[in-house]
C-alpha cells in the first residue's frame, strides 16, 4: 500500500512533465492540423538555456527558469517562420511538413551538440546538485518521501496549466486562437491576424515545451542534446490517446502515459512498460478513434 | 426494382429519417424532392451503402440489403453522383471512368505483371467503354485534362458519366444539376431521359422544379425526415401539404 | 553484373559512396518503396520499421541456425512480415492519418519490446511447462543476433529493385494499382465506384510488410548483427522522410529519396563535426523549396520559375528574404 | 612496493613541474619501454584509422574517446617514439552508434584511405558489424571500450584492451560477499541495451557462483531518467545490496534517487558506474558505492597519475574508463609499429600480438593468445566523493 501511494506520486510528478510537453504538441496542432517533431528539440532547448543560465551565468533559479521558457518559445517562433510558413504558402501537403519539421529537430540538436562541446567539452553536462534542497519531506504515518523538487514541479505544473487555460477561454488572443483553430479562412474573415496566431501558438507551445524540458533538467539533473528523444515518442503518444489538439486531452495523456508506465512496472515489471502503453493506446483508438477528448472526425470535414 | 420499407435513421437522437417508404421500379425516373435538411442526402446515403438505417429494410433487384458494404452494393447496380462533387480531382476524366468500371474488371495483378491475354483484352475494354462515355457526355476532347480542372458543367457531367461507368441498373442522382444554367440543366433533362430509355431507373433530388417536370415520372417529397407526399410532378405542385413545407423557406424551389 | 558495378563504384568511391554504402543506399531504397505503397492508397502507416525488424530476425534465424540459403530465407523474411500484417493491418487500417501513424508506431514499438523479452517470455513458459528453471537464449535480447553471414550481395539488390521497378509500373496500370490511387483520392467515392476498400487496403499492407520484410533480411545479412534498437522510433521516422523527401507522385521519388539520404551523411563526412549540422539543414532546405520531393517536375519548375523573379528583381534585396 | 610506488609518484610530481627534464631522465611516462629499438624503416606518415561514436548520444563515450587518442598521438609525435622523420596520424570517423554507418567508416578508412590499423569502434554491437571489415582486409582493429563476450572471436586481426565483463565482474562480488556478507540482493540493469544486458549475465553467474539470492530484478531503457518505480519495487524486499548495470548518465540517476529514497547500503555497479561524472554528480550519494571495472580514476599507477594529470591539463576535464582504454590502445598501437618497424598491416598484427608486460595506466600490459587483454582489475569502494581500495579501510 505504502508502495502504491510512493508510486503514484512518481507518477504524478513524471505525468506534470509529459502532460507540460505534450500540451504544446497539442496546440500547434490544433491550429495547424501538423505534427512538430521538432518539439523534442524544443523541450532539450528548454533544459540547455536552463543550464546556461545557472552553470555559466551563475544565475538563481527562479531568474533561470523564465529564462529558459522565453528562450525555447523564441526558438519555437523561428520554427514557425523557418519550417512551417514557407510550406504553408506554398500549399505544401502537411506531410512535408512533418518532414520539415523533422529537419529543424536534427539542426536544433546538432547545433546544440557542437555549442555543448565549445563549452563543456563534452556532450552531456549536470546541473548542480543542490539546486533545490535534496532532502525528502517525510511522511512516516504513510512511509511516503517526497522529494521537493517533485512537489515543486507538479505545483508550477499546474498553474502553467491553469494559466492556459485561462488565456485560451478568458484572453481576447486565446479566443482569437480558438477561432484559427476552427477555421482560419473564417478567422481572418472576422479580422484576426492568422499569422500573428500562428506565432503566438508556436511562441506559448515553445514556452511550454521548455517549462517541460527545464524541469526535466531541475529532477535528473543530466543535461544532453540528446534528452529530447527520450520524450518525442511519449508525447506523441499522451496527445493521441488525449485526442489529438485537444488541451485538456493533452494533459490527461501526459498524465496517463506516466501512470501507466510506473504501474505496469509495479505489476508486470519494467520490461514491458512501453508495450503496455502503446497496446493500451491500441485498444483505445479502436474504440474512439479520435483519443479520449478528441473531436469525432466527421465534425471537422 | 428498388424498394425502401419504413427506413429511420437517427444520430445520436436526432431522427433524421423516419419510416421512409419509398420504390423506384424498372426503368422509371423518381424524384425526390425537399427542403434542405429534410433527409435527402441521408437518404441516398443509405440507399449506397456508406451508412446503415437505425431500423427498416431494402431490396433491390429482389436483393435484400442489410448492412451491405458499398462496393457491394455497387456491384450489385446501383451507382451515385455526389451533391458536392467528388471526382478524383487529380486524374484525368479518362482516368476517372477507368477507375469507375473497377468491379467490371477481373484481371489480377499477376495478368496485369505478365500481360496476360486477359489483361489486355480487358484493358481493351475498359477504354473504349470510357471513351464511349466520354463521347456520349461531350467531354472527349477534355479526356486528358485533370478532372479537378474542369470546368463545372463538365465536371457535373463527368461525374454522371462515372457513375454510368459502373454499369448500374439503378442511378442515384443527387442534385445532378445544382450550379447550371438553364440551357445547361435542359440538355442534362435531355441526356436523364436517354438513359431512362437504356434501361435504367433513375432516383434523382433535385430542387430545380423545371427538371423534375422535365424528367420525372413521379415524385416524393420529403420533410423533416417524413415522406408527406406522393404524385406525379403536377400532383406534388398541387398538393397543400408540399406547398406549406415549402413556404416560408427561402428555398429556389419554385425557380 | 560486376562489369557494370565496378566501373560505377569508380565513379562514387571518391564522393565517398563506397560499396556497402550503396548497398544500405539500396536497402533503404526497398524501405521507401514500402512506405510509398502504403501512403500512395492514403494510408499514414509507419509499420515499415517493425516488419524490416520481422525480416531480419527470420532471415537471420533461419540463414544462421537452419542454414538456409539466403534466396529461401528472404522468402521466409517476408512471408513471416507479410502474415504477422494480416492481425495488424485488419483493425489498425480502419484508423486514419495521424492516428494510424501512432497506431503503427506502436506495433513497431511493441515489435521492440518483445524482441528484448523474447528470450525471457519463452524462458517463463518453458519453466512453467517443464517445471524446472530453464535458460533459453535464442532473439538474444538487446545483445543482438551476432555473426550473421554477409550473404548479400549488391548485384542481389539491384537485381530485387529491378524487378520491384518493374512490378511497380505495372501495379499502377492494373485494377489494383488504379484501386490504390483512387481510395488515396477519396475512400468513400472509391467504395462507390465498386472498390474493395477494405480488401484493398489490407493488401497493400500487406504487400508493404512483405517488402520491409526484404529489406530486412537483406539488411541483416549486411550488418552482421542486429539489435531491436535499429528498428526503433528514429527508423519509422527515417523511412517516412524517404518517401517524402523523395516525392511520394511516382515510385522513384521514395527510391531516390531514400538513396540520397542514406549517401548524404557519408558523402558529408568531410564536413566532420558540421556534418550532422549541414545534413538537418539539407532536409530542411529541400523539403522547404521542394515540398513535393526531389522526383516532382512540378515542383523544380516552380523553384526555377521562383528564381528566374528572384534574379529579375535582384536590385531589391529584400524579394530574396520574403 | 608500496614505498615504491609512493616514491615513483613523488618523482613524477616533480617530473610533471619540468618536463623538459622529464625527457631526458627516462622517467616513467608513455613510451618508456626499452625493449624495443627505435624503428628506422617507416615511412614519413603512418596513419592509423579510428572509429568512434562522436555525435548523437554515443559522442558521451567517443568524443573524450577521441580526445585521448589525439592526446597519445601528440605524444607520441612529440616523443619520437616512432623514430625521427614519421609522424603518426589519427584519421577519426563518426560511427554515430549505428551499424550501417560504423561499416561505411570502416570500410571507408580500411579500403579507401588504406590506414595501417584500426582503433575502435566505440560500441560492441558496432564492432560486430565493422570489424569483420577490418578482417577481411587483413587490417588490425583494436576495441578500446568493447567489452561482450566472443568479439575477438571474429578473427586473428581483432583485438582489444578493454576487459570484458566476465573478467572484472566475477572478482568485484566474490570481494564484495566476502567484505560485507551479502546474502540477498536487488538487481538492476538496462535491458535494451549490449552492454549493460552483458553486465546484468555476469553479475547473475556471479552472484550465483557467491550464493547470494537475488530478491527482485528490474530493469530501464536507455535515456530513462526516472528511476523511482523500478527502486521503490527493489527496496522493498529490504536487499543487503542493489547491484547496477548500468551506464554513467544512468548510474548517476540510479544513486541519488536510491538515496532519496532512503536507502543507505552499498550499491554494486560494473564498468558503466566507474566514470567520473559519477562520482562528481552523485557527491554524497555516491558514498558506498562499489565498483569493479578496468581502470579507476584513483589508480595509483603512476602511467595513470601521469595520464590523468595531462589529460586535466589539455581538456580541463577527467578521463573515464573508455578514454583511458582508448588513450592505451593508441600506444599500445604506436608501439606495435615501433616493434614491428613496419607500416605493413599483418607486420603490425604480429608485432600487436607479441606485446607482453607493457606499462600502461591501465597496469601492466599483455595481450593473451586470443588478443583479448590480461591486466589487473580494481575493486574500489567510494567514500567521501573518492574512491578507495574495498576492505582496505578500517
Amino acid at each position: 500500500m505504502d508502495t502504491l501511494i510512493q508510486q503514484g506520486i512518481n507518477a504524478i510528478s513524471l505525468g506534470a512533465i509529459y502532460s507540460l510537453f505534450a500540451l504544446g504538441y497539442a496546440m500547434v496542432f490544433s491550429i495547424l492540423g501538423v505534427l512538430n517533431l521538432a518539439h523534442s528539440a524544443i523541450f532539450m532547448l528548454g533544459a540547455f538555456f536552463g543550464l546556461i543560465a545557472i552553470d555559466q551565468w551563475s544565475l538563481p533559479l527562479w531568474l533561470a527558469f523564465p529564462i529558459a521558457m522565453l528562450g525555447a518559445g523564441l526558438v519555437s517562433v523561428g520554427l514557425e517562420l523557418v519550417a512551417f510558413r514557407p510550406l504553408r504558402r506554398r500549399n505544401a501537403a502537411r506531410i512535408s511538413q512533418l518532414i520539415s519539421s523533422i529537419g529543424a529537430a536534427i539542426l536544433i540538436v546538432n547545433i546544440t551538440q557542437l555549442i555543448f562541446r565549445q563549452i563543456y567539452n563534452s556532450t552531456e553536462a549536470y546541473l548542480p546538485r543542490d539546486l533545490i534542497p535534496s532532502d525528502p519531506i517525510v511522511i512516516e504515518s504513510l512511509g511516503l518521501r517526497v522529494q521537493p523538487v517533485r512537489m515543486l514541479i507538479v505545483v508550477i505544473a499546474l498553474v502553467l496549466m491553469v494559466l492556459l487555460q485561462y488565456l485560451v477561454n478568458r484572453v481576447r488572443i486565446g479566443q482569437h486562437m480558438r477561432a484559427v483553430a476552427f477555421n482560419q479562412r473564417i478567422a481572418a474573415l472576422f479580422g484576426i491576424n492568422v499569422s500573428r496566431i500562428f506565432i503566438f501558438t508556436f511562441f506559448l507551445a515553445g514556452v511550454l515545451g521548455g517549462a517541460a524540458g527545464m524541469f526535466y533538467g531541475v529532477v535528473f539533473l543530466n543535461v544532453t542534446p540528446f534528452i529530447g528523444e527520450d520524450v518525442a515518442l511519449i508525447g506523441l503518444t499522451a496527445i493521441v490517446l488525449g485526442g489529438m489538439g485537444s488541451i485538456p486531452g493533452a494533459v490527461l495523456g501526459g498524465f496517463l502515459v506516466a501512470g501507466l508506465q510506473i504501474f505496469s512496472i509495479v505489476i508486470g515489471g519494467s520490461s514491458f512498460r512501453n508495450a503496455v502503453v502503446f497496446l493500451l493506446l491500441f485498444i483505445i483508438l479502436l474504440i474512439r478513434p479520435q483519443g479520449l477528448l478528441g473531436q469525432p472526425e466527421s465534425t471537422r470535414a | 426494382m428498388l424498394e425502401l420499407n419504413g427506413i429511420s435513421q437517427s444520430f445520436g437522437g436526432l431522427k433524421a429519417l423516419s419510416d421512409v417508404t419509398l420504390s423506384v421500379p424498372e426503368q422509371r425516373i423518381v424524384g425526390l424532392i425537399g427542403p434542405n435538411g429534410a433527409g435527402k442526402t441521408t437518404l441516398i446515403n443509405i440507399i449506397s451503402g456508406l451508412s446503415h438505417p437505425t431500423s427498416g429494410s431494402i431490396t433491390f433487384a429482389g436483393e435484400h440489403l442489410h448492412r451491405t458494404a458499398p462496393h457491394h452494393i455497387t456491384r450489385l447496380g446501383i451507382a451515385r453522383t455526389y451533391q458536392n462533387i467528388r471526382l478524383f480531382g487529380d486524374m484525368t476524366a479518362l482516368q476517372n471512368l477507368i477507375i469507375a468500371q473497377h468491379a467490371r474488371g477481373h484481371a489480377s495483378l499477376l495478368d496485369a505483371v505478365v500481360f496476360a491475354p486477359r489483361y489486355r483484352r480487358e484493358e481493351r475494354d475498359l477504354y473504349q467503354h470510357a471513351e464511349m462515355l466520354l463521347e456520349r457526355f461531350g467531354l472527349s476532347g477534355v479526356a486528358q485534362i485533370a478532372a479537378g480542372n474542369l470546368p463545372y458543367g463538365d465536371q457535373r457531367r463527368l461525374e454522371i458519366a462515372r457513375a454510368l461507368a459502373t454499369r448500374p441498373k439503378l442511378l442515384l442522382l443527387d442534385e445532378p444539376t445544382a450550379g447550371m444554367n438553364p440551357a445547361e440543366t435542359r440538355a442534362l433533362g435531355e441526356q436523364i431521359l436517354r438513359l431512362r430509355e437504356d434501361g435504367i431507373a433513375i432516383l434523382v433530388i433535385e430542387h430545380d422544379m423545371s427538371l423534375i417536370h422535365q424528367v420525372c415520372d413521379e415524385v416524393y417529397v420529403l420533410n423533416f425526415g417524413q415522406i408527406i407526399s406522393h404524385g406525379t410532378p403536377n400532383e406534388i405542385k398541387a398538393d397543400p401539404a408540399v406547398i406549406e413545407a415549402y413556404l416560408g423557406s427561402d428555398d429556389d424551389a419554385s425557380a | 553484373m560486376d562489369a557494370v558495378l565496378t566501373p560505377l563504384l569508380d565513379i562514387l568511391r571518391p564522393i565517398g559512396i563506397t560499396e556497402p554504402v550503396l548497398q544500405f543506399m539500396l536497402v533503404n531504397a526497398i524501405l521507401g518503396v514500402s512506405i510509398y505503397l502504403t501512403l500512395h492508397a492514403g494510408m499514414f502507416s509507419l509499420a515499415s520499421a517493425g516488419f524490416m525488424a520481422i525480416g531480419a530476425y527470420v532471415g537471420a534465424l533461419l540463414t544462421q541456425q537452419s542454414d538456409w540459403p539466403l534466396w529461401a530465407a528472404l522468402l521466409g523474411g517476408m512471408a513471416a512480415a507479410g502474415v504477422i500484417a494480416v492481425p495488424i493491418g485488419l483493425p489498425t487500417l480502419r484508423l486514419r492519418d495521424i492516428y494510424l501513424a501512432i497506431a503503427t508506431i506502436g506495433f513497431g514499438e511493441v515489435v521492440r519490446v518483445l524482441i528484448l523479452n523474447f528470450d525471457d517470455i519463452a524462458a517463463s513458459v518453458l519453466t512453467t511447462l517443464q517445471g524446472e528453471r530453464v535458460r533459453f537464449r535464442l532473439i538474444e535480447g538487446a545483445r543482438g543476433i551476432k555473426g550473421i553471414p554477409t550473404l548479400t550481395e549488391t548485384w542481389h539488390l539491384i537485381l530485387f529493385l529491378i524487378v520491384l521497378g518493374y512490378l511497380l509500373t505495372r501495379l499502377h496500370r492494373s485494377r489494383f494499382g488504379r484501386a490504390m490511387a483512387a481510395i488515396r483520392q477519396d475512400e468513400t467515392v472509391a467504395a462507390n465506384m465498386g472498390i474493395n476498400v477494405v480488401y484493398v487496403k489490407n493488401m497493400v499492407f500487406i504487400l508493404s510488410a512483405v517488402l520491409a520484410g526484404a529489406a530486412g533480411v537483406f539488411s541483416a545479412h549486411l550488418t552482421r548483427i542486429i539489435t531491436p534498437a535499429a528498428f526503433g522510433f528514429d527508423k519509422a521516422v527515417d523511412i517516412l522522410a524517404f518517401a517524402v523527401l523523395g516525392g511520394t507522385s511516382t515510385w522513384i521519388g521514395p527510391i531516390v529519396g531514400a538513396m540520397v539520404l542514406t549517401a548524404m551523411p557519408e558523402v558529408l563526412r568531410f564536413l566532420k563535426e558540421f556534418r550532422g549540422v549541414f545534413n538537418g539543414l539539407v532536409l530542411l532546405v529541400v523539403i522547404v523549396y521542394l515540398p513535393g520531393g526531389l522526383v516532382n517536375p512540378a515542383g523544380w519548375s516552380r523553384l526555377w520559375q521562383r528564381l528566374g523573379r528572384a534574379q529579375t528583381a535582384s536590385p531589391s534585396p529584400s524579394t530574396g528574404v520574403d | 612496493m608500496r614505498k615504491v610506488c609512493l616514491a615513483l609518484s613523488f618523482l613524477l610530481i616533480g617530473v610533471l613541474a619540468l618536463p623538459v627534464l622529464a625527457q631526458d631522465m627516462e622517467t616513467p611516462q608513455m613510451g618508456w619501454w626499452d625493449e624495443c629499438a627505435t624503428p628506422e624503416n617507416l615511412p614519413d606518415t603512418v596513419t592509423i584509422g579510428v572509429v568512434f561514436g562522436l555525435s548523437g548520444p554515443i559522442s558521451v563515450y567517443g568524443g573524450p574517446q577521441q580526445q585521448a587518442v589525439q592526446l597519445a598521438v601528440d605524444e607520441i609525435n612529440e616523443s619520437g617514439y616512432l623514430g625521427e622523420g614519421t609522424t603518426l596520424v589519427a584519421m577519426f570517423e563518426d560511427s554515430a552508434g549505428d551499424a550501417e554507418q560504423a561499416i561505411a567508416a570502416m570500410t571507408k578508412l580500411v579500403e579507401e584511405d588504406q590506414v595501417v590499423a584500426v582503433i575502435g569502434p566505440t560500441l560492441s554491437t558496432e564492432a560486430f558489424s565493422a570489424d569483420p571489415v577490418a578482417q577481411e582486409n587483413g587490417t588490425v582493429v583494436m576495441g578500446v571500450s568493447n567489452t561482450a563476450i566472443g568479439l575477438t572471436d571474429m578473427g586473428d586481426f581483432v583485438f582489444r584492451d578493454s576487459l570484458p565483463e566476465s573478467s572484472v565482474i566475477p572478482g568485484t562480488i566474490a570481494q564484495a560477499t566476502e567484505v560485507l556478507g551479502l546474502e540477498k540482493v536487488g538487481v538492476l540493469y538496462g535491458n535494451d541495451d549490449d552492454f549493460t544486458l552483458s553486465g546484468y549475465d555476469v553479475f547473475v553467474q556471479a552472484l550465483e557462483d557467491n550464493n547470494v539470492a537475488i530478491t527482485n530484478e528490474q530493469t530501464f531503457a536507455r535515456g530513462d531518467v526516472d528511476f523511482n518505480p523500478q527502486l521503490t519495487a527493489l527496496l522493498a524486499d529490504e536487499p543487503d545490496a542493489l547491484v547496477v548495470s548500468a551506464l554513467a548518465a544512468e548510474a548517476v540517476q540510479i544513486i541519488t534517487q536510491a538515496r532519496d529514497l532512503g536507502y543507505e547500503g552499498p550499491i554494486i555497479g560494473g564498468n558503466g558506474l566507474n566514470s567520473p561524472s559519477v562520482l562528481e554528480q552523485s557527491g554524497d550519494a555516491s558514498n558506498g558505492v562499489i565498483v569493479g571495472a578496468a581502470w579507476n580514476i584513483a589508480s595509483p599507477d603512476p602511467l595513470s597519475e601521469v595520464w590523468v594529470s595531462n589529460y586535466q591539463a589539455a581538456y580541463d576535464a577527467t578521463p573515464d574508463q573508455f578514454a583511458t582504454q582508448a588513450y592505451t590502445g593508441a600506444w599500445l598501437m604506436a608501439t606495435a609499429i615501433r616493434c614491428g618497424d613496419s607500416a605493413d598491416r599483418t607486420a603490425v598484427r604480429d608485432a600487436l600480438a607479441a606485446i607482453q608486460d607493457f606499462p600502461t595506466p591501465l597496469g601492466t600490459f599483455s595481450f593473451d593468445e586470443d588478443r583479448n587483454p590480461v591486466h589487473t582489475p580494481v575493486v574500489q569502494i567510494a567514500q567521501n566523493g573518492a574512491f578507495g581500495v574495498l576492505g582496505a579501510e578500517e
